[in-house]
């Protein structure tokens, strides 16, 4: 398994599936809209193919080395699924006029009924269907993850295939995988509130299924159940929320609730407290899902399912179905379009939650030496600006300030696209680094009896040095790692600046409750820069920490690929994009990317995205980006290589990409911070700053104490009241069985006593 | 000629006697014989009823009364002598086998 | 002379009259032929009777299926009014004609689902327990059960409804005495006696109602002048509101016991825990179902108001058994328990349902009905199979089923997830459907049973962790005492087919509900709209 | 000539003159032999036929069994044939009430004939058992004399308590009606104590002759203060005198009282049926299973008699009402209760049968509310009526089965029944039928009669309470309380179920004593099946209809009398 070998042509079968699309594209009249269920419906075909054949030929040969146990199937699917994408996408940039906001094409009607309202007059036949809701958000949404689907499916078929742990069972890792791909599609493409949950939820048991991939472990095991506790949680509250709008607009269609927010059913006047209520159940539920404070607990625990797994679920794709439905909330405060006035408390709030995530876990990050809980706590923190970015949004967008709030919607979810884009590489990089190490400690060992079973190849201190082992995932990483950081020019921090920009901007707009969020953000984007700096140095810089990495080298197929791809997105994509509008595009304002072939125009363009990033007109502002700035990119990355900088070791050479980086944090010198290391303050950011350890106790204490109640309840009180009738009946039959002495003396006496009752009673009654 | 209620007085008095004695006896003879006071005191009862009413019947059923009564002693005094032959008691109170 | 033969002849023709009678006919004959035959002729009935009976339900389910579906049946179920009947006999034909007994037969969209689930839950069920000891009496007595509650899904003559509902209990008693499990002789005892309480307390109230039938030609009773049929009865003909509300709540205690709903639970649990697998499977699926079903077709179809009036008992008693029935699934540690109590607490949401009276709750109602008529019986056939390979039920005993059994792993999985509520499952359907209906009706009180589905996924979750997983071996589960060191077998075939027929039904009634939720959402409107708003508001009552 | 009896007159009893010349012939037959007479100073024998070494035919041990079979299927034919009613002097009046009585205990007591079949095979040369023979030896010789010796005594009696019942049920008279209970009772007596070598015979006998001879002493008495008041015992004119009476005269209540003594202990009416479970228990299975049923239901028609017919008033409550319904209450409460423990199946099922008195107790208690109309009242009556009908049925059903267990000397404790279902799968199962038909579990014959009786009741009581009572306490507080029988006999049934399914539960449940099958008892399972076979047909359709029709023709002309 070791040796590199070329595996290309299992990738023939897929042309078929790649042709699909196009030759539907090239028939006159096809809309590629009306093709939208292929999107889903690919995978959903995928799912129980690839799991029964899977389950039948589970040992087959032709199985296991030309369907790589249904991970080239699933490819197909994903493949369909995402040339469909490329055509809507292709479709609308060319501003085909099928599509608009209020074509819907209904797929299903999935239940039809009547209501009875308050007048005592039935509504007749609401319909709760689904349908296609294609705009710039579904757009660049249902690229991310198609795209992101696809590349990390490649990459997981030479991750997993070639791990020996996985041996039997990865037909059930790809079926999970379509399934899990399946949900964020359709919550994406549904076109109305109702099918978004549904799809929400079937992400929710998916990302259940793989995070407890590895059943047999007891943390596996747990972690599944904890995510799918925790999500559930915020998803209740989401379907409550779900049922307020229904009452409100009496239709959970986008269509419908979107046209005129501010009218309810039968044209009410919305009620903007009821209304708050909802979007808070919403937004509650989004936190669930992309673990914001407090419903955080769930996503590091997460990083027990494969890798993969983590790269598709917890950064790239689940995470941002939270987000997606903050973002769709946007016309309720729209205030300029229609919106309900009086919803300002509702960004604030979603800023604040989103402010103290980011800070939070960005401080936990600070001490987790397992590469992947790194990677999750970034996720979190950066998921927490973009919450941020959202709660800028709908505060300006409720104030009616629409310029602003449009330019921080489109930078937040650009910061989406971004991270999104940079934490699929970096997982799938991590991924690739992790399976090395794994591989090369298992050569080492391989035939000793005293194994090393305590060696943890995700362990960062295990590591150091890999620049050069590993120079792929080093470069990869390394762009990724930036973007995250927000080093200008790439990726990240075209949308991130605009972020922090803005939400101070709200500040000084006036709000000073914007003031905390701001700050947070900001204090935030420097301990990105240090942690993310910190993994990169203590992974692919310095002296290797453990023999094993001198046996590290890059062999596994099916894993470069992605990260290559991906680099090149990282490394230019935010740029090129900020420069073709995107972020205007995706908040909306401009119904298309700014295309354009004109070199001037384009130079103009560049030139206009620089000045606005780096010197806007407003002091105040340029003040903050400039401090943003400095941060992240000298403060943070400056501090984490003087911790954990180092050359590497004589005679190890890195390539050119990442070379000048490791050297460069050999220059800084070495800084001892093991005194802070043994503070309270980092006990504390390891264990999560207590936040397991309270819900556990909370539920332990409280919980499972009174259910063990109720059941004690139940058996003895509920239950014992019908035992003590029975029991009692038995005592009462025996004591009346008494009375049959056997001796006919004493039934003559009970028959005369009786003939005198008989008596009393009809003296009594009748004389 | 006596007055029927004082007749029918001392068929009271003979039937508290003998319920009286049916409960307290235990021997079943004895119990077998208050029941035959009762049914006298019935029959004196119809003595009286028939005397009042000049009425023929119920001197017919004083003697069917009579006769019933007579089956009856007949019959019990078979079951009490097949009693003591497999118990070898007449006592009400000895002969409980059977019970609860 | 007095004797007398049934008048109609057509009354055997009649497609609900086959589908009740034969299932009984043919199981009462494979039961007692075999007794009356000589020994050779006798074993060879017996080696068939459970093939016999196998083939009959399953063209009983062909049948059902074929009356069921607007495609094959030509009816179109969309186009029945309240109080319609499809299926109906044409003459009522009188079975004991001095009380107005009478039999008719009738099906709408509340019944047929009910109708056609069971037809189809008779069949897997006994495909579930395909070798059972003593099949040659375990078979037909299903059949006899099939015959029993098809009866009391399609008679619409409360003495007839009240026979069959009756009736229900004696295959099932059978079932779980002589099949059952340890502690079978208290758990049918208790089973039996327990419902048998409830329902002859229900038994007045069906009297009071039939003294206030008018004489109706036909169906009334020669000596009586009153009658039991449903179609005719009106409950303004009793005079008295309280009476009203008096039967009303007889009637209660009667579906109430059966559903079962919180405080007169107790019975389910036992009863559930000591069945055989198929004897679940039908106590869940159908037994649970009567009780939901004979509360609409008579407590809120003829007595509106008083359900008006009682809708916060309703509300008390869904609320008792959907949040209490969910804490108490929690504290179980017996697997059968745990989906027992589960049960109990789904059953809850069909109170709610029916107390927003709303077409939309109401029909969530039937769909809850009609969709943990398909979940629950997968639950208990993954819990027997579970029993039944693991000779435990114990959670937390028998763990990494995944690696020894991963068909039952993922059976299991589903049946869990369809019940915790997972969307694309058809337990949501009914879910969202009545939650959106509490919702209007009683705002923030969801709340309740939406963080009670929080509280069933933490029991699920936990049993699944403690079953489905965490085996601490790649290779090896954990295996239960109750094993005695033995390897465990992987589920046989018969019971994966059911379940897997079961599952599939399960997502294609959670992707695709409106196959019969739009008949039940049609009734539901018909039902509010005919029974409450045009009665009550000539009532003067506001609902 | 002048018979005592005109022809048209003798068509209306003609299945008591069957009985009557049965009994004659029951008599003679077995004793025919070849005795002749040898006419004096002749060699000439002219036979006579009585007496002398009997013929083969005749001294077999089970030709009294098959006369009295004959006998009392004719009885039944005709019975059933027939369809002329009339008087039959000043005292007997054949209707169809006193017709479908009949019916019902020549039924019973049909069925207690085909139970003696098979009891015990009938062998020649029996000896009486030793002293020093074992338990076991001894009885089974006992049984073996029983049946040798005394089976044409055994018939005779069944034969004069079928007599007594069925012409009690024509009486017009008070004192004819208890001269024929007396003669049903006292035949009784020696039933019960037939048994009389094993020590419970001679002590049930015992025991039920001493109660049951005060209660009727009591009774008598009771008649004859009765008799003091009016002067006239014929029911007619006794009703006739107590309607006129504006004011209930107490020496009349104190005879009615009295009256109800006797008959309560009849129908087995707490604290009057503390006899009753031992005579059952100490009886054979046949005589317990007649005691439950034919002597119940003339203790029914004699209460009726009494209270319905004459005591009744035209409007308002009786003044027995509350009497009869608490003793009512009490008797199913005690019956039910008692039975819940009980381990002998024998006693089980007097005090189930105890319990079913209380139910139709609590029915005559609804009448004599008052409150009914007539139509009302003759349902209750209907369901008294059929419930003694049906109870014939499925509750010598049970004795049937019991008797099938007594063939080996089976059938006094619980024990003998477990496992029955193995043994005997068709026995068990109508046996488990039994249990549910008289816990009143539908659709069995059994659930309709106690329908009914809930009907009855809830008809009569449901329309007192407040037409205009608008919350549930309100209407309850305004009901009668007649309608708490109702429930009073719902939760009652609830109770007895317990001890029912326990007879089914042990069947099925508990592995046998012994894995044989019991002995080949044709016409004893032909009689099972029958009975099981009705008890499911008789709950619905057509035959249940045909009984219903039946037995309200039967009260009608009960009624309009």
């Amino acid at each position: 398994m070791g040796e590199t070998k070329n595996e290309y042509s299992l990738l023939l079968p897929l042309i078929p599936f790649l042709a699909i699309v196009p030759y539907l594209a090239i028939q006159d009249g096809n809309s590629s809209t009306d093709f939208a269920w292929m999107i889903v419906v690919a995978p959903f075909i995928a799912f129980p193919i690839i799991l029964i054949t899977g389950q039948v030929y589970n040992k087959n040969e032709t199985w296991k080395n030309k369907f790589k146990e249904g991970g080239i199937l699933a490819l197909a699917a994903l493949l369909v699924s995402l040339s469909t994408t490329i055509w809507i996408i292709y479709d609308y940039l060319i501003g085909n006029a099928n599509i608009n906001n209020s074509d819907v094409t209904s797929w299903l009607e999935w239940i039809s009924f009547d209501i009875l309202q308050s007048d005592y007059t039935m509504a007749q036949n609401r319909v709760l269907g689904v349908g296609v809701w294609v705009d710039s958000l579904t757009l660049m949404l249902l690229f991310v993850a198609t795209f992101l689907c696809f590349l990390i499916c490649w990459f997981a078929i030479g991750y997993m295939t070639t791990d020996p742990i996985n041996e039997d069972s990865n037909h059930r890792f790809f079926a999970e995988f379509v399934l899990f791909s399946l949900g964020m599609f359709g919550m994406v493409l549904a076109d109305n509130f109702l099918w978004l949950f549904i799809f929400w939820e079937v992400m929710g048991l998916c990302s259940y299924l793989l995070i407890g991939f590895y059943y047999w472990k007891e943390s596996a095991a747990y972690a599944a159940k904890k995510a799918f506790l925790t999500t559930r949680v915020g998803d209740v509250f989401l379907m409550v929320g779900l049922l307020i709008l229904y009452d409100i607009y009496g239709s959970l269609d986008f269509a419908v609730v979107f046209d005129d927010p501010t009218t309810g059913v039968g044209g009410a006047l919305v009620d903007s407290g009821e209304l708050f209520w909802a979007l808070m159940m919403l937004f509650i539920g989004a936190v669930g899902k992309s673990a914001q404070f407090p419903l955080h607990v769930w996503l590091p625990d997460a990083m027990e399912g494969p890798t993969p797994v983590s790269a598709l679920i917890h950064a790239a794709t689940m995470v941002n179905a939270g987000l997606y439905l903050v973002a769709r909330l946007m016309p309720f405060v729209d205030v300029h379009h229609h919106g309900v006035s009086g919803l300002e408390d509702f960004g604030l709030i979603v800023a604040w939650i989103g402010g103290i995530t980011a800070f939070m876990a960005a401080s936990i990050a600070f001490v987790q030496n397992d590469i992947k809980k790194v990677l999750a706590y970034s996720t979190m923190s950066q998921l927490a600006y973009i919450f941020t970015g959202l709660g800028s949004a709908l505060y300006f967008l409720n104030i009616d300030e629409y310029y602003a709030g449009y330019f921080v919607l489109g930078a937040s979810l650009f910061h989406l696209f971004n991270h999104a884009m940079a934490k699929g590489m970096l997982f799938m990089a991590s991924g690739s680094v992790i399976h090395e190490v794994h591989h090369a400690h298992d050569h080492i060992h391989h035939g000793s009896d005293h194994g090393d079973h305590d060696f943890d190849p995700q362990d960062m201190r295990n590591m150091g040095g890999l620049a050069s082992k590993l120079p792929v995932t080093a470069t990869a990483m390394m762009f990724g790692s930036m973007s995250i950081i927000g080093i200008p020019l790439i990726g990240g921090f075209w949308s991130k600046e605009g972020i922090i920009a803005k939400t101070w901007s709200a500040y000084f707009h006036g709000e000073t409750l914007m003031l905390g969020p701001a700050l947070l953000i900001l204090a935030t984007a420097g301990m990105t820069g240090f942690y993310m700096s910190r993994m990169w140095f203590m992974t692919f810089a310095g002296e290797p920490k453990n023999e094993v990495v001198d046996h590290v080298h890059e062999s596994t197929p099916w894993i470069k690929e992605p990260l290559i791809i991906l680099t090149f997105i990282t490394a230019i994509g935010g740029f090129v994009l900020a420069v073709l509008g995107i972020v205007d595009f995706l908040s909306n304002k401009s119904d298309n990317l700014s295309f354009t072939s004109d070199l001037e125009t384009l130079s103009e363009q560049i030139i206009y995205e620089l000045e606005h990033a780096f010197l806007p007109e407003d002091t105040k502002l340029r003040i903050v980006g400039w401090v943003t700035i400095f941060l992240s990119f000298v403060i943070g990355p400056v501090m984490a290589s003087r911790v954990h900088g180092g050359s590497l070791k004589e005679g190890e050479k890195a390539n050119f990409f990442v070379g000048w980086l490791v050297n460069l944090s050999g220059k800084f010198g070495k800084q001892d911070v093991s005194w802070l290391a043994d503070s309270q303050l980092s006990e504390a950011l390891d264990k999560r700053l207590y936040f397991d350890d309270l819900y556990e106790g909370v539920l332990e204490r409280t919980v499972i104490p009174f259910a063990d109640f109720t059941a004690w309840f139940d058996r003895n009180i509920i239950d014992g009241i019908i035992k003590q009738i029975e029991s009692k009946s038995v005592l009462g039959s025996f004591e009346i069985r008494k009375f049959t002495t056997g001796s006919a003396g004493d039934y003559i006496l009970m028959a005369t006593i009786g003939a005198l009752c008989i008596f009393v009673l009809l003296m009594g009654v009748s004389f | 000629m006596i007055d029927p209620s004082w007749i029918a007085g001392l068929g009271v008095i003979l039937f508290g006697i003998g319920l009286l004695g049916a409960f307290t006896r235990k021997n079943s003879i004895i119990v077998l014989m208050c029941i035959e006071v009762m049914l006298n005191a019935a029959n004196l009862n119809f003595v009286a009823g028939a005397s009042h009413y000049g009425d023929v019947n119920g001197w017919v059923f004083t003697a069917i009364a009579i006769a019933i009564a007579a089956a009856e002693v007949a019959i019990g005094l078979a079951i009490l002598l097949s009693l003591y032959s497999t118990q070898e008691t007449i006592s009400l109170d000895e002969a409980n086998i059977l019970r609860n | 002379m007095y004797i007398r033969i049934i008048n109609g002849g057509e009354f055997l023709s009649d497609p609900l009259t086959i589908l009740t009678l034969t299932p009984i006919g043919v199981g009462l004959i494979l039961l007692v032929l075999p007794q009356l035959l000589p020994g050779n002729l006798a074993s060879s009935v017996r080696k068939f009777s459970r093939n016999v009976s196998f083939g009959v339900s399953m063209a009983l389910f062909a049948f059902a299926t074929y009356l069921s579906f607007t495609t094959f049946g030509g009816i179109d179920w969309l186009d029945i009014n309240m109080g319609e009947y499809e299926l109906m006999n044409d003459e009522p034909v009188t079975l004991i004609s001095s009380i107005g007994v009478s039999w008719i037969v009738g099906v709408d969209a509340l019944s047929l689902p009910m109708v056609w689930l069971t037809a189809l839950l008779i069949p897997l069920s006994m495909l579930v327990e395909w070798d059972a000891k003593e099949g040659h009496i375990f078979h037909p007595l299903i059949l006899v059960m099939e015959g029993a509650l098809l009866g009391v899904f399609v008679v619409l003559d409360l003495f007839v409804f009240y026979i069959f509902w009756e009736m229900t209990l004696i295959p099932m008693f059978f079932l779980i005495l002589v099949w059952g499990g340890e502690d079978r002789k208290y758990a049918s005892m208790k089973f039996f006696i327990y419902t048998f309480t409830a329902s002859v307390i229900m038994l007045i109230g069906i009297l009071v109602m039939y003294f206030h039938t008018g004489y109706v030609s036909g169906v009334s009773g020669t000596l009586t002048g009153h009658h039991f049929s449903l179609i005719e009865m009106d409950s303004e003909m009793i005079q008295s509101e309280g009476l009203r509300h008096l039967v009303w709540i007889l009637l209660l205690i009667g579906f109430a016991t059966k559903m079962p709903s919180v405080p007169v639970h107790t019975w389910l649990p036992d009863a559930h825990v000591q069945a055989p697998t198929a004897g679940s499977m039908l106590l869940a699926g159908v037994m649970l179902k009567m009780g939901a079903y004979g509360f609409l077709r008579v407590s809120v179809s003829l007595f509106p108001e008083s359900t008006v009036v009682f809708t916060p008992i309703l509300i008390i008693l869904g609320m008792a058994s959907l949040v209490y029935g969910a804490w108490v699934c929690m504290g179980q540690t017996n697997l059968k328990r745990m989906v027992a109590y589960s049960s109990v607490s789904h059953m809850g949401l069909i109170f709610l349902g029916i107390a927003t009276m709303q077409p939309l709750g109401i029909a969530g109602a039937l769909f809850m009905m009609f969709a943990h008529g398909i979940i629950s019986p997968l639950l208990f056939a993954v819990a027997g199979a579970f029993k039944h390979h693991y000779h435990t039920l114990e959670i937390g005993s028998m763990r990494g089923i995944a690696h020894h059994s991963p068909y039952l792993a993922a059976h299991m999985m589903l049946g869990w997830m369809g019940s915790l509520g997972l969307p694309l499952l058809a337990g949501f359907v009914a879910e969202v459907a009545i939650m959106i209906a509490f919702w209007m009706s009683f705002g923030w009180l969801v709340i309740l049973p939406a963080l009670t589905l929080i509280i069933t996924a933490v029991y699920y979750l936990t049993s699944m962790q403690k079953t489905i997983f965490e085996s601490n071996d790649r290779h090896h589960g954990i295996l239960p005492d109750s094993l005695h060191g033995e390897e465990p077998r992987d589920i046989t075939w018969n019971e994966n087919t059911s379940m897997f027929i079961l599952g599939i039904l399960t997502i294609a009634f959670g992707i695709f509900p409106f196959i019969f939720f739009d008949m039940m959402s049609d009734w539901s409107s018909g039902f509010v709209q005919e029974v409450l708003l045009n009665h009550l508001i000539e009532q003067g009552v506001t609902p | 000539m002048n018979l005592p009896i005109s022809s048209s007159e003798a068509e209306l009893v003609i299945p008591e003159l069957i009985m009557l010349f049965g009994l004659i012939g029951i008599i003679l037959i077995p004793n025919l032999g070849n005795a002749s007479f040898r006419i004096p100073l002749t060699r000439i024998h002219v036979p006579v036929f009585i007496g002398g070494s009997r013929f083969k035919s005749t001294s077999n041990p089970k030709l009294p069994n098959q006369v009295s079979l004959i006998i009392f299927i004719s009885a039944l034919f005709f019975g059933l044939m027939q369809n002329s009613y009339g008087k039959i002097g000043d005292t007997l009046e054949v209707t169809e009430f006193s017709r479908l009585f009949s019916l019902i205990f020549i039924a019973a007591l049909l069925l207690a004939t085909i139970a003696t079949t098979h009891r015990i095979p009938a062998r020649p040369n029996v000896k009486p058992p030793n002293d020093d023979d074992s338990e076991n030896l001894s009885s089974k010789k006992i049984n073996a004399l029983i049946d040798n010796r005394r089976q044409v005594d055994f018939h005779i009696i069944l034969i004069m308590v079928g007599l007594g019942m069925s012409l009690m049920s024509m009486a017009t008279h008070l004192f004819m009606l208890f001269v024929c209970i007396e003669l049903a009772s006292l035949s009784s007596y020696i039933l019960v104590a037939f048994h009389k070598e094993s020590k419970v015979g001679g002590e049930a006998g015992m025991k039920y002759f001493i109660v049951g001879s005060v209660a009727s002493a009591v009774g008598i008495y009771g008649m004859s203060l009765l008799y003091l008041w009016s002067g006239d015992l014929s029911l007619d004119a006794l009703a006739i005198k107590w309607s006129e009476s504006s004011s209930i005269d107490p020496l009349a209540g104190i005879a009615v009282g009295l009256m109800l003594v006797a008959f309560g202990f009849k129908v087995g009416a707490a604290p009057f049926h503390l006899a009753a479970p031992d005579a059952y228990s100490g009886a054979s299975s046949p005589v317990a299973g007649l005691l439950a049923t034919a002597s119940k239901a003339m203790g029914f028609v004699a209460l009726m008699r009494i209270l319905v017919s004459v005591t009744m008033p035209t409007e308002g409550e009786a003044f027995w009402y509350i009497t009869i319904a608490v003793i009512a209450v009490v008797t199913m409460t005690w019956g039910n209760l008692a039975a819940l423990t009980s381990t002998n199946p024998k006693r089980m099922l007097a005090y189930s049968s105890v319990s079913h008195a209380g139910y139709m107790l609590a029915g005559l208690a609804a009448i004599g509310s008052g409150l009914g109309s007539e139509e009302a009242i003759e349902l209750v009556l209907t369901a008294i009526v059929f419930h003694l009908a049906v109870l014939v049925i499925f509750k010598f059903g049970a004795f049937l089965v019991l008797s099938l267990l007594e063939t080996e000397e089976r059938g006094h404790k619980l024990e003998d029944l477990h496992g029955l279902a193995r043994r005997e799968p068709i026995v068990a199962g109508s046996m488990f039928l039994f249990m549910l038909s008289l816990a009143g579990v539908p659709p069995l014959s059994g659930f309709l009669s106690k329908f009914l009786m809930i009907n009855g009741i809830v008809n009569i009581s449901a329309g007192t309470g407040a037409s205009d009572a608008t919350s549930v306490l309100d209407w309850l507080s305004s009901v009668e309380p007649v309608f708490w029988l109702a429930f009073a006999i719902v939760i009652n049934s609830a109770l007895s179920m317990f001890y029912y399914l326990r007879i089914g539960l042990v069947m099925f449940f508990e592995e046998p004593e012994d894995s044989k099958s019991i002995k080949d008892a044709f016409s004893l399972r032909l009689a099972i099946a029958i009975c099981a076979i009705l008890t499911v047909i008789v709950g619905i359709g057509p035959l249940s209809d045909s009984l219903l029709e039946m037995v309200a023709d039967a009260i009608n002309s009960f009624v309009s009398n």
